[in-house]
């Protein structure tokens, strides 16, 4: 039996709970590893689709229903066969308890049919391009087990019966289990890895602890100094590669109660002095530990979207994303904000008293410090910028709901620009989402960025996005100074076939956020 | 006098302090005759209980007993005894009465357990037999035995001290060290305990040391009297010479200051 | 307060403090660092330019020190005296007037007493959000006083026997003179041992809780850098100089207060004192001048 | 005959509840007048202290009345009670627990005068602490700015005692003033004591367990056994012509250094006592006046 | 008998009156826990499924009076609902597997610390001002001055980290299954040592100064002397006379040491990652988790009642002056 050693969440104790609909409690082993997607839509290689349950998939050309085609023979884990019955059944499912359905797909479609054995047909609401990305994004459950459990939400599914590569769980305890091979796996062929092990770790130290002495083979954590913590300890197995992931971005709330700041913020001219004045390397460098890869383009697009960046706009605009503490100074002088009353702090044009603080999560402490360098260049610049540190839940709140004056955020990583824009400035999520924070809202770019999906065509939804991000950039609505990486350790002692920097024909993360990693998982097989 | 039971000799006390030290007792020799009784007087803080201690040598840090002293009961030096014969002397050649005999029984034993303690380690007598001495020495003290399984709480004060009285007396010791036996009773109470010693003390023929303040009842109880004043043995007489014919002039004074019950001032 | 100097307990305890405090006012003589701001690389170890090295983004844990036990003095003292202040008048009361005052207050006394401290610390502090040292100290001083209301209600009935403070009574003194006047001063050791343990516990539970992530990280104190440190992985990346600085500072401080609690605890109890006299004693003993 | 003062009318006074009740005080009659003073002795837990304490109000005789001047004053105002609290002072015990150790003597001798003498303005009350310390036999110079723990015993009882005259008082208290003080120093307070009630008319309750001290220093005496009286009249014709067994068995067992033990000192039989106890005990019968002015309780033969 | 209904009384009530405070605190905090978990999922919860996690997690909010009777009633049922963050564990579930571990943990350490302490301040109060003495009560004057958070960091980093003696966490080796086996119970045992030193440095402390300090005013007692004069071996003067008597007012103590032991251990357990209670309302409070909050200070407040009435009958029971009154 080859078992590999994997952390995906921190966790103070393992509960057994494998529902795959509980995105906030379920084991994150469970999507993808236990319930195998219809298609992985693999961002590492062009976005292109590796087809899993599915066979194929067609979109109609009006873009406005789809069809999957399901393999053939396909069985559940406990033997039973697997049809698109179970799919309907699942989709009817989650309409029937909302509280299933994590990502409201019932807002994007609106039916689902059984064509065939093999063929389920959604249709759609709107006219959509990414149907087959977002309609993959759902597990699909067995209707044999599922249609007898009275309470799906609190459903804990301890022993599940699932599609997915893993299913068997022969040891679960509250500081270890084991997820191990599926019988009836369609693809058990590919499968080299017989069980996941996940072990509990409750915190840096430990995950350190563990990641130094080579117990894990597959890491998703950040490690202080990982050249000196872990490779030194053996360079020729243990490895590491941080490609960009999520961006982080300050953003100003255009919609602050506070008056006087809201003038300087809704002042394009200060968003871009503010920029200007911030110091990215050596946030990277210092808060970072040189590991997030820096992201200077006012259009947002920086390393992660590099291929649907459009040149003209990084030309243009390029320089107010770009550090240059005497433009910054330069731009405020121009704009009209001094220091009058000679605190050492401008004020807005009118005079009016210009102030406020930058809030960060306490515990995210290479934020607060990336945030502790920025007020360093916006107090340099002449502006009086604090910090602000709540607890996450508060943080998470007073983005929500408006209640704060500056902050540092974060935009999820996606395939294409297309995600972070519908997040970020879809004026419909106000108030919902931490994501529209910075409140800047524009229709035009709202358009551009439906059209993105009505197309299916690529060179029509590049240039929809060449428009939008000259929007963006041209509005400064956030201002981003890096890219998370993408943490991602790996020993190849035990293991090879890893997605590595020279090879990334995957995304090498394990986490639950990334769909692609069954396909990594296929990947590896023993060493030796 | 034939030969003496106790005989204490130049005891010098000091209590250690930390630069000075207090001397309290000075030089001071006595002596006290088999089934004798023998008063110590004096006012607060003159030493007296400090040479009740000493002879059982109960002494703990700081307090110190100076080179020279010399304690001989029964003509053995009691201040070279080594700790085993230390143990078996205490309470069986010498016991003692405490200035509060209210708090000297252990409040959370059982009367009984407390004799037993005495009756086990110095006699080796078994539970049954510790009992049936116990109900003896308690008849004794006019305490009914059937009371042994009391705690200490459950007793008057007068009550409290007979049964001190009562184990003090309970391995027939050859000395009873009385320190203000009965300061803290009422006179008549005080009456009846004194006496009861007093007959004990003929049946058993043991000797007395008897601490108090008392002159009046000192005169009245003890054969010979011993005055201190500030750690010194002032003066040392029969009783009736320190009633009728007081030498030092403390103890005319202390004299003086007792109004009579029937006159002005005494004396 | 002479017999406190005379205490050596009290004398060393009184200098660990009064050196903490001294380090901690002249804290911007001492180094020119600032100690919120990155002034080199992070996680330097000790040397010529850094005394007791940097933190992971740079800063010098030597100036965070001193000027951390600013922190800790002010919220130690802050909330001590708080807490002795609103245990001392509670107690006082409760226990002199007795009565229905009495059963109230010792109901809410008691209560304080058995729900878990530190606990219900953590749920009020995530609950205030970022508690800075000031609100630390405030929601120590209004959670903390259970005990010291407790003892010194204890040390007041007793007080309240005695005859001098029937002597008042009958006299027709008021009743807040008779608390203030005859009581209090005669209580004032048990207040004394209740400041000294307040401090004590306050600026060990402030440390603790911004050690858990619950205080403001913006402060400067040795709670948040054991929590910067313990975040940064000090002890794993071997920058024992970020943990191990604020643990002994604390440690030192600790010691500090407790030698002093010593004392006075000591002063107030004279026979727990040993002093030099024990070993005088042996001394003489030795020496063959007396014996027990 | 002089007026009386205070007095006790047929006051008891109880504790506890139900079965555990205990009579600390039962029908007390006592009567207090100028110039004289009314001993009350008898054994620990008779009820003199409880006695004492009715008379300075602090607390309320559960039947019977307080009488001041022969205003009852158990239901007085405010006013009166202070007026009360101005002419019925107090010595107690205990000279180390009576005064504060936290505060000087001058302090102790201020509060009265500024609470009661409000007459009296602030340059001159040094000068009648000053003159009430002197009126005691103490140096005030020495004195005045001392802590309590620094004066011995008999110090500390005159200064309780000059604290108790600052005020004026008609009626002064005292309760075992003397025990616990050294032999050599009871006598001049006893003297002191003597002097003031004489001087200053002053009615006086004096309360001990000595009777010899009580002949030296009461004109009337008055012999307690569990909570009731069971003699009094005046002092010489009690103890000299002792009527109630209990009085007679009190005064065989002063010590007395005349008798030893030997010569028949030792006489008392326990058999004796315990029935006179427990005769003494019974609460049937009445003081009965035996001679003038002489009462004592008479209980039938059981 | 009248004294311990009383206190019964007394305990009940307080108990309510904790229970009122447990409810209305955590309801007090800002931020909540669905969109703390709504954050921290990432991107591809879109708004929309904000609504679906309130429903899962019963956040269908009533009048609060009515939450309030529905809460008091659930405390009497024993039912306090589910975890948010150990979904869909219930309450009860995860306390008492943690309440496992905190016994382990704190019983062990309480007795071991209780025993020691005990018995080291017996000997120094015995042997008042000799070098034991002074050793003795210098270390407890350090022991008890020095915060857990200090000591477990520093106990962690010299035997944790430098000399790798210990494990730096868990409980139990994980890959071990619970049972009663000797190489459970012995991995139990050895992952439970240095958080137990920790525990055991920070209470030790305080239970030899408090039996040191009785000893010592006991010693005095004029019935310790008595037993000495009576020619009574030290040994048991020592243990019989003194040690018994200065024991009560410390195992009054020891109740109210209960609060300090859990407010040590949750540091310990938080450092050493021990799943017990403290490391349970830790992780509860920084996720929000308000039934396991709830649960966790319902069950402290109880134990700490518990605690002071098992002292107070044991009191009466030891003390034969008390059971008169
Ligand atoms: N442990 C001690 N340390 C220092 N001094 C002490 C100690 N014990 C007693 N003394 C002092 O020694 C002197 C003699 O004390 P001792 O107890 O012998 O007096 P006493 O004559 O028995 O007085 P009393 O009649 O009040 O009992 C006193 O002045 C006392 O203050
Ligand atoms: N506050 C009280 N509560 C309950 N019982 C009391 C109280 N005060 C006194 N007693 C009881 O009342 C009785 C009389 O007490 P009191 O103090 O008056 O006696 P006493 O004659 O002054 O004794 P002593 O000579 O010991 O001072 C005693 O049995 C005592 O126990
Ligand atoms: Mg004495
Ligand atoms: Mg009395
Ligand atoms: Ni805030």
């Amino acid at each position: 039996q080859t078992v590999l050693t994997a952390n995906i969440e921190p966790a103070t104790t393992w509960v057994r709970n494998f529902n795959p609909f509980n995105q906030t409690s379920a084991r994150q082993s469970t999507l993808d590893f236990m319930y195998e997607p219809l298609i992985v839509f693999n961002r590492f290689d062009d976005n292109k689709p590796v087809y899993r349950l599915a066979e194929s998939f067609t979109l109609a050309d009006d873009l406005k229903s789809i069809d999957f085609k399901l393999r053939k023979d396909l069985k559940w884990s406990d033997g039973k066969p697997l049809t698109a019955a179970d799919v309907k059944f699942t989709y009817d499912y989650i309409k029937k308890f909302p509280a299933l359905d994590f990502v409201s797909i019932w807002t994007f479609i609106t039916g689902v049919e059984a064509v065939d054995g093999q063929t389920v047909r959604f249709t759609l609401k709107e006219p959509s391009s990414i149907a087959a990305e977002q309609l993959s994004q759902l597990p699909i459950v067995p209707e044999h087990i599922w249609k007898d459990i009275a309470d799906p939400v609190t459903f804990a599914n301890e022993n599940p019966v699932a599609s997915g590569a893993l299913t068997e769980i022969p040891r679960f305890t509250g500081q270890t289990y084991d997820q191990c091979r599926n019988p009836n796996y369609w693809d058990a062929a590919s499968l080299k890895v017989d069980c996941l092990r996940f072990p509990q770790l409750a915190d840096n130290n430990q995950i350190l602890t563990a990641t130094a002495d080579g117990t894990l083979d597959w890491g998703v954590s950040f490690i202080p100094d990982i050249e000196n913590v872990y490779v030194a300890k053996d360079p020729e197995h243990y490895h590491f590669w941080y490609s960009p992931s999520s961006m982080v971005a300050f953003l100003f709330n255009l919609e602050t109660a506070n008056e006087n700041n809201k003038k300087a913020f809704n002042d394009l001219k200060f968003r871009q002095a503010m920029s200007m004045a911030l110091d990215r390397a050596t946030m990277i460098d210092i808060a970072g530990y040189g590991y997030p890869t820096l992201n200077e383009d006012p259009g947002l697009m920086g390393e992660l979207y590099k291929s649907w960046a459009d040149e003209k706009v990084a030309a243009d605009l390029g320089k107010f994303g770009k550090y240059d503490a005497e433009a910054a100074k330069a731009l405020l002088d121009e704009a009209g904000y001094a220091d009058k009353d000679g605190d050492g702090f401008r004020e807005n044009p009118d005079g009016t008293k210009l102030s406020f603080s930058i809030v960060v999560p306490s515990s995210w402490t290479d934020w607060v410090d990336t945030v502790n360098i920025a007020i360093e260049g916006m107090q340099a610049a002449g502006v009086d910028a604090k910090i602000e540190t709540p607890e996450e839940a508060v943080w998470t709140s007073n983005l929500i709901s408006g209640k704060f004056d500056a902050a540092i955020n974060s935009l999820p990583a996606s395939a294409s620009p297309y995600y972070p824009y519908k997040r970020a400035f879809s004026v419909a999520d106000k108030g919902k989402t931490r994501f529209t924070a910075q409140r800047w809202f524009n229709p035009e770019l709202e358009a551009l960025v439906v059209e993105f999906t009505h197309t299916a065509d690529p060179a029509k939804q590049k240039e929809a996005m060449a428009k939008a991000q000259r929007i963006v950039a041209e509005n400064m609505p956030m201002i981003p100074v890096f890219n998370n990486p993408n943490w991602y350790q790996y020993n190849t002692k035990r293991f090879t076939g890893w997605s590595t920097e020279e090879n990334p024909f995957v995304n090498p993360s394990i986490s639950r956020t990334n769909p692609a990693r069954i396909l990594h998982l296929l990947a590896l097989k023993p060493a030796g | 006098m034939n030969q003496p039971l106790l005989s204490v000799k130049n005891l010098t006390i000091d209590y250690i302090g930390d630069e000075t030290d207090f001397r309290a007792v000075d030089n001071v020799s006595f002596d006290v005759a088999p089934g004798e009784v023998f008063g110590l007087a004096g006012e607060s803080g003159c030493g007296k209980s400090t040479i009740a201690f000493a002879i059982s040598r109960l002494h703990r840090p700081p307090a110190l007993i100076r080179t020279g002293s010399e304690i001989l009961l029964d003509s053995r030096e009691v201040l070279d005894l080594n700790p085993q014969e230390l143990a078996a002397f205490r309470w069986r050649e010498v016991a003692m009465v405490f200035q509060s005999a209210m708090n000297s029984l252990n409040p959370v034993l059982r009367v009984e357990a407390q004799f037993y303690d005495v009756l086990k380690t110095h006699l080796g007598m078994t539970k049954a037999q510790a009992r049936e001495r116990t109900a003896e020495m308690l008849k004794l003290v006019d305490i009914n035995p059937d009371r042994m399984r009391d705690y200490p709480h459950q007793f008057s004060g007068g009550m409290r001290q007979r049964i001190v009285i009562a184990i003090c007396l309970a391995l027939g010791p050859k000395m009873v060290v009385m320190d203000e036996p009965t300061t803290a009773l009422d006179v008549v109470v005080q009456r009846e305990i004194l006496q009861r010693i007093n007959e004990l003390r003929k049946k058993l023929g043991f000797s007395v040391l008897f601490i108090t303040h008392d002159l009046g009842l000192m005169v009245q109880f003890c054969d010979r009297i011993g005055i201190m004043l500030g750690g010194k043995l002032v003066e040392q007489n029969t009783a009736q010479a320190i009633y009728r014919t007081p030498q030092h002039d403390y103890t005319k004074k202390l004299w003086a200051s007792f109004p009579s019950l029937h006159g002005g001032v005494l004396a | 307060m002479k017999t406190l100097l005379r205490n050596r307990k009290a004398l060393v305890g009184l200098a660990i403090i009064a050196t903490i405090a001294i380090l901690a006012i002249a804290a911007p003589l001492l180094t020119e660092y600032n100690p919120a701001t990155r002034t080199g690389r992070p996680h330097q170890a000790p040397s010529m330019d850094h005394i007791l090295g940097t933190t992971r983004i740079g800063q010098d844990v030597f100036a965070r020190v001193l000027y951390g036990a600013r922190t800790s003095l002010m919220v130690g003292f802050g909330a001590g005296l708080l807490i002795t202040l609103v245990g001392t008048v509670l107690g006082i009361v409760a226990g002199y007037r007795g009565g229905k005052t009495d059963e109230v207050i010792s109901f809410f006394t008691n209560m304080v007493l058995v729900v878990p401290n530190l606990p219900l610390l953590l749920v009020l502090a995530a609950f205030i959000g970022q508690a800075s040292p000031v609100v630390i100290a405030l929601i120590l001083g209004a959670t903390s006083w259970a005990w010291g209301a407790r003892v010194t209600r204890a040390e007041t009935l007793s007080v309240k026997q005695k005859d001098f403070v029937k002597s008042a009574e009958m006299m027709g003194e008021r009743q807040w003179r008779i608390m203030a006047f005859e009581i209090f001063p005669n209580v004032i050791s048990i207040v004394g041992i209740n400041f000294i343990g307040s401090v004590i516990f306050a600026i060990i539970t402030q440390a603790t809780l911004e050690f858990l992530g619950l205080g403001d990280p913006r402060a400067i104190s040795w709670g948040n850098m054991l929590f910067a440190a313990q975040k940064a992985s000090a002890l794993s990346v071997g920058a024992w100089w970020e943990i191990l600085t604020p643990c002994f500072a604390l440690a030192f401080l600790g010691i500090g207060m407790s030698l002093l609690n010593f004392a006075v605890d000591e002063i107030a109890n004279p026979r727990l004192r040993t002093g030099n006299r024990l070993g005088r004693w042996s001394l003489l003993v030795r020496n063959g001048e007396g014996r027990l | 005959m002089s007026e009386t003062i205070l007095a006790l009318d047929d006051a008891t006074k109880t504790f506890g509840h139900g079965a555990a009740t205990v009579y600390a005080a039962r029908n007390i009659s006592i009567a207090l007048k100028a110039g004289r003073a009314l001993a009350l002795v008898g054994e620990s837990g008779s009820g003199k202290t409880t006695c004492a304490r009715m008379a300075m109000l602090e607390y309320l005789p559960n039947a019977g009345r307080v009488l001041f001047k022969g205003q009852p004053m158990q239901d007085a105002a405010a006013k009166e009670i202070a007026s009360y609290r101005r002419s019925v002072q107090m010595i107690f015990q205990d000279p180390f627990a009576s005064l504060n150790p936290a505060q000087t003597i001058a302090y102790h001798l201020k509060r009265p005068l500024q609470l009661h003498r409000p007459e009296i303005g602030k340059a001159e009350i040094t000068a009648t602490i000053r003159e009430l310390l002197q009126r005691v036999k103490l140096d005030p110079d020495i004195i005045a700015p001392k802590y309590p723990h620094e004066l011995s015993g008999g110090q500390r009882q005159r200064v309780n005692i000059a604290r108790a005259l600052a005020v004026k008082p008609e009626v002064i208290v005292a309760d075992e003033p003397t025990s616990m003080l050294d032999v050599s120093v009871r006598l001049g307070v006893l003297n002191l004591l003597n002097d003031m009630k004489r001087e200053m008319n002053l009615a006086m309750l004096y309360i001990t367990h000595d009777i010899a001290t009580a002949r030296f220093v009461a004109e009337d005496i008055a012999v307690m056994y569990a909570g009731q009286i069971v003699e009094w009249g005046a002092t010489s014709e009690v103890i000299d012509n002792p009527q109630h067994p209990y009085t007679r068995l009190l005064l065989s067992a002063v010590p007395n250094p005349d008798m030893r033990f030997e010569d028949g000192g030792s006489d008392m039989q326990p058999d004796h006592v315990d029935a006179v106890r427990s005769l003494s005990a019974r609460t049937d019968g009445d003081l009965i006046e035996v001679t003038p002015r002489h009462f004592a309780r008479v209980t039938a033969k059981a | 008998m009248a004294f311990l209904f009383r206190r019964l009384a007394f305990y009940l009530a307080a108990f309510l009156a904790a229970a009122t405070i447990n409810f209305f605190l955590p309801r007090l905090m800002p931020g909540d826990p669905i969109q703390l978990m709504f954050s921290s999922a990432g991107a591809e919860l879109p708004p929309e499924s904000l609504e679906a996690l309130k429903l899962t997690f019963g956040f269908v909010d009533g009048p609060l009076w009515q939450q309030y009777l529905t809460y008091l009633g659930s405390i009497f049922t024993g039912d306090l609902g589910r975890s948010i963050k150990y979904f869909p564990l219930p309450v009860t579930s995860v306390l008492g597997h943690a309440l496992i571990w905190t016994l382990v943990l704190m019983g062990t350490a309480t007795i071991i610390s209780f025993i020691l302490g005990t018995w080291l301040g017996v000997m120094a109060a015995w042997k008042r001002g000799s070098r034991f003495d002074v050793i003795v009560s210098v270390s407890a004057i350090f022991a008890t001055s020095v915060p857990a958070v200090v000591t477990s960091l520093i106990v962690l980093f010299v035997f944790g980290f430098t000399l790798d003696w210990f494990p730096n966490g868990y409980a139990a080796d994980p890959s071990l299954d619970p049972a009663f086996t000797l190489q459970y119970i012995s991995s139990v045992a050895y992952h439970g040592v240095l958080p137990m030193v920790t525990l055991c440095t920070v209470l030790i402390g305080g239970f030899t100064v408090t039996m040191r300090n009785n000893m010592i005013n006991l010693l005095g007692e004029d019935y310790i002397v008595m037993a000495r004069a009576k020619g009574l071996s030290d040994r048991r003067v020592m243990l019989w006379y003194a040690a018994r008597n200065a024991l009560l007012p410390t195992v009054s103590s020891l109740a109210i040491a209960i609060g300090t032991i859990l407010g040590g251990s949750l540091v310990t357990e938080v450092v050493f990652n021990y799943p017990g209670l403290g490391n349970v309302l830790y992780q509860a409070i920084l996720a929000r988790d308000y039934p396991v909050i709830q649960g966790q200070l319902l069950i402290m407040t109880a134990t700490m009642l518990v605690a002071n009435f098992i002292v107070d009958v044991s009191y009466v029971l030891l003390d034969p002056r008390l059971k008169a009154a």
